[in-house]
């Protein structure tokens, strides 16, 4: 089984540490990295926008400390490798975004992400902040059947909540209306992952899941989580048309739809296998009677070197598309006009 | 380790000695946890809880003038913050739950040692949601509080009391390999989970047996 | 050995049409696949500004499809997997670039490039086509000593001329000009590679060489050619000691100097492994008193799913750096003023 | 097969069923060519060839009103923009160089081959640059060239002429193996590429091989 186990780090105790400082070191003009680790926009936002936080567990570059920076986040609170930061970091990330016109704090729903928001948002209370929200995301259609969307946990798909909101809180919307947003764009997005090799953890240096040589999943989470399917090697045309079916089948996406489309590289597929797996989508899609509004292949959430991918589609109207379409220049995500 | 301490109360000293013995076990059985881990999860855990606990115990040592209450609660903010993750935030609400049930210090050290426990579970349930039976921590640390509560209204030593507790949590971690788990990463792998032995648990009950033995060395 | 013979795709002989087709249907705003398999502007560049043509073969995307569009290249000749287009694609694709105010051809260099470069020169001259020059682009420390530059390989260090370049010809410069700059660029870069793990050939789905479990091998040429030194896996700052020193040396970059720093993921390197690899790189230039301009870490110019990264410097002035600065907006290289 | 054909000129029908047999040929030793190009290249020369040839094969055979020439160039042209890369527009060069040295067709055919292979070695080594003993196609080629045109002056038929070539061209190939590569992509492994015989070489040999028992056949 294809699983890389040569890292190249120093300590496997310091790899988020040692990552921050050579991250903000190459993007000194997009980005600034704080004393209590935290990664924050170099030029602030002013007062009367909105600021975006969120936190994660780290290895899953570019997200998120990637994509600080005007047109997206605020503030980035990286965790240790695949763990969410503990409370105490959190309220540190959203003290570091105030005062601005209120504080929404995305998160990605994973057990730990949730919980440990959770108690954050009990301590800001305690200390007495005001304006601070949180917004739980999520699009994978593996983990929860359709009805109950909740206990779904987010995967790549949340690209769209991240990229339309950052456009969203820069036209200075108020923090209910950006909080509402992002709950529009979660709402119309969905998503489903594959994986054809796993990948090693860091700090282990073991794999993070088994698959045979001939084997794929389907359904599975951004660090190995079980999927819905485990099954032979199929074709690229033949895995598209496997997953996107029940994709456009939950929300349901309809003839006369717009979309955009999502391939993201979850860590070594090639662009290459993107561009033929788009191929089909594309194909497919149009077969539906759905136009494509914008279709981004690329790595925007990795699960460090794991090949697979997933595939998210966001229906969109004029106002999602225009946010789509809008500026971002954070260190790992840019977008042109 | 003081003589007198075990005897009576949960003093300072010997909590802070507690924190560091759970520490140095979990770490000494790091590698396990994490395999423990690695079918059913992401195969972090004994890195994740020996690197929290280790945080705490050095967290502790570093206090000036604390109380019991703080040196536990100090603990729990210290796992929280190090690692993260669920298991951080879990983990942390139990010491920092067993910390406040310390308020109240006029109590013999068995009702203590099941306060603590028994508190530390709830704030364990009310963060985590997790009920026995879901193949978590929980199925270890609910029968360890059961068994502490019963040890110490029978008027058992504290020493006694938390060598039941610790019992009663290892039986609690073996059961989880017979369940399907309804919370963390492994909740998504349904029937494929059973016949593993859930991590958290069985951290719970190496931090249980460390304190056992430390209990019975000074009592 | 970690190689990943999985691949996702359909027919390997329809590898690199079907790429195309799912590339051009995802970027239908940026570029536009002509009949005869060539990626073009969606919007062509006005005539009196000279065109930027380059082919190449495919396997390394995002180079080259990626970097077409406004402030890069305005024509790519995908050739097969791995190898270069032949003549008669290499004229067409001078011809879908006419008429501007002439046109460049920029050729990576390796042999089956060259060769074919010069043959479909050649055709263009027998043609009677004017003002179309060529430029030959190097910059692999490893394949040649000192003093014989020209002999050496174009590796992942042309990202700085596809840049600066790409820049230069939308002011409006002429062909001489913009071949002057693009050898201005090529003589002020440096690079070094290494590689952890291989990546499998996707035709022939073989490793497209061998490493240890424990080695590694440093001065790698983009397709699996030998380096200088094969040995034993470092950690991350011994591996950017050994590296740094031999480019810095090479040029010489010398104190006081300003450069920009590229880290090239050659495929499945993490972007987590890329930031600590930069952290020392930053820390040994600033010790050797090289001041950092900016930095990017990325996969710019891929082999495949190849684990290993490329280093190098491209030593600017302020014309350089206000090149570099330049807005860019292909598929898949992106710059925001 | 037109037993005429071979006996006196390199004609139209002849030239494209050379082509279709040695496209058939490489296709055939597909896999053991690119075999020879893993360890010192990139594992693709079988591929690359006989994708070349196959599209030269049908090339050729759309021509409507062909003279030898235009068969061979045709091909050369084939080869050169269906795989390209070095062996793409190499291999390509050869058979536009022997394609023009049919211009003069009133030669007997032995005399024709052995000019058709002389041509087409100019035609690489002008692109390629390579000498005998740089580890190349040329190793193979220069030899058959050197073979033809003494087997033409000795007055051999066309179909010995070509067996001869084939047979040095085979030899040939070997002789790469004990050497050191200064072209291609092998020439980065210096003293590391001794012991491989040369992907390219061998490809010659076979195409020529197959030339050889065509001729056979025929004459
Ligand atoms: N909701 C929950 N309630 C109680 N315990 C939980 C819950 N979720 C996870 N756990 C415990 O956490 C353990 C996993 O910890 P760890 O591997 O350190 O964290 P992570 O899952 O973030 O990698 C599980 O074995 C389980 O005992
Ligand atoms: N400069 C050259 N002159 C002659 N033959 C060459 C030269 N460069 C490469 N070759 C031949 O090309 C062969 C490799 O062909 P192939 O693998 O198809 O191309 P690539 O190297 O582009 O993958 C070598 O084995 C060698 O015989
Ligand atoms: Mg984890
Ligand atoms: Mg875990
Ligand atoms: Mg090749
Ligand atoms: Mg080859």
């Amino acid at each position: 089984m294809a699983v890389r186990t040569k890292k190249l780090i120093n300590n496997p105790q310091n790899i988020v540490p040692e990552m921050l400082e050579g991250f903000a070191a190459a993007y000194p003009n997009i980005v600034r990295l704080t004393d209590d680790g935290l990664i924050v926009r170099r030029t602030p936002k002013p007062a009367n926008k909105v600021a975006l936080v969120i936190g994660n567990g780290s290895g899953h570059e570019p997200a998120m400390i990637g994509w600080v920076g005007p047109g997206l986040f605020d503030v980035n609170i990286p965790g240790d490798i695949f763990a969410a930061p503990g409370p105490g970091r959190i309220l540190a990330g959203i003290k570091a975004a105030h005062p601005a016109a209120g504080v929404l704090l995305c998160v990605s729903h994973h057990a730990g992400d949730l919980m440990n928001a959770e108690a954050a948002l009990e301590e800001a209370e305690d200390e007495g902040l005001e304006n601070v929200e949180m917004v739980v995301l999520y699009d994978d259609i593996s983990s929860a059947p359709k009805g109950r969307e909740p206990e779904r946990r987010g995967t790549a798909g949340l690209f769209f909540t991240w990229k339309m909101l950052g456009a969203f809180a820069e036209t200075g919307a108020d923090l209910a209306a950006c909080k509402a947003l992002a709950e529009k764009v979660r709402d119309n997005t969905r998503t489903l992952s594959m994986a054809l090799t796993p990948c090693a953890h860091p700090i282990t240096g073991e794999p993070m899941f088994e698959l045979g040589d001939d084997e794929i999943e389907i359904g599975m989470g951004v660090h190995g989580e079980a999927g819905m399917y485990k099954g032979k090697m199929m074709s690229a045309d033949e895995t598209v048309a496997r997953m996107l079916g029940p994709i456009l089948e939950d929300l349901p996406f309809r003839a006369g739809d717009e979309v955009c489309v999502l391939l993201n590289n979850s860590g070594s597929l090639t662009l290459m296998e993107l561009s033929i797996l788009h191929r089909r989508v594309a194909q497919l899609l149009g077969e539906s009677g759905i136009k494509i509004h914008r279709s981004w292949l690329g790595a925007y959430a990795t699960t460090q070197e794991m090949s697979g991918f997933g595939l998210s589609l966001c229906r969109v109207d004029a106002q999602l598309k225009n946010l789509y379409d809008a500026p971002a220049n954070g260190a790992w995500f840019k977008s042109v006009g | 380790m003081s003589e007198a301490s075990m005897s009576d109360t949960i003093d300072v000293q010997q909590s802070a000695q507690i924190i560091a013995a759970m520490a140095q076990a979990v770490t000494a059985r790091q590698d396990e946890l994490s395999a423990l881990d690695s079918t059913v999860g992401d195969g972090d855990h004994g890195h994740n809880i020996a690197k929290a606990l280790r945080q705490a115990a050095q967290q502790v040592a570093a206090l000036d003038d604390p109380t019991p209450e703080a040196v536990w609660r100090t603990a729990g903010k210290a796992v929280q913050n190090s690692v993260g993750g669920a298991s951080g935030l879990l983990f942390g609400a139990f010491f920092t739950g067993a910390g406040r049930s310390l308020k109240e210090t006029d109590r013999p050290a068995a009702l203590d040692v099941a306060e603590m426990l028994a508190a530390g579970l709830a704030a364990v349930q009310k963060r985590g949601k997790a009920q026995p039976g879901d193949k978590t921590m929980v199925d270890a640390l609910a029968p360890a509080a059961e068994a502490a509560q019963a040890a110490a209204g029978e008027g058992l030593s504290a020493a006694e009391t938390v060598r039941r507790a610790a019992d009663a949590a290892q039986i609690g971690a073996e059961s989880t390999r017979e369940m399907t788990a309804r919370h963390g990463r492994a909740k998504f792998l349904g029937e494929r989970a059973r016949g593993y032995q859930d991590a958290g648990a069985t951290s719970v009950a190496v931090m249980l047996a460390a304190w056992a033995d430390l209990a019975k060395g000074a009592g």
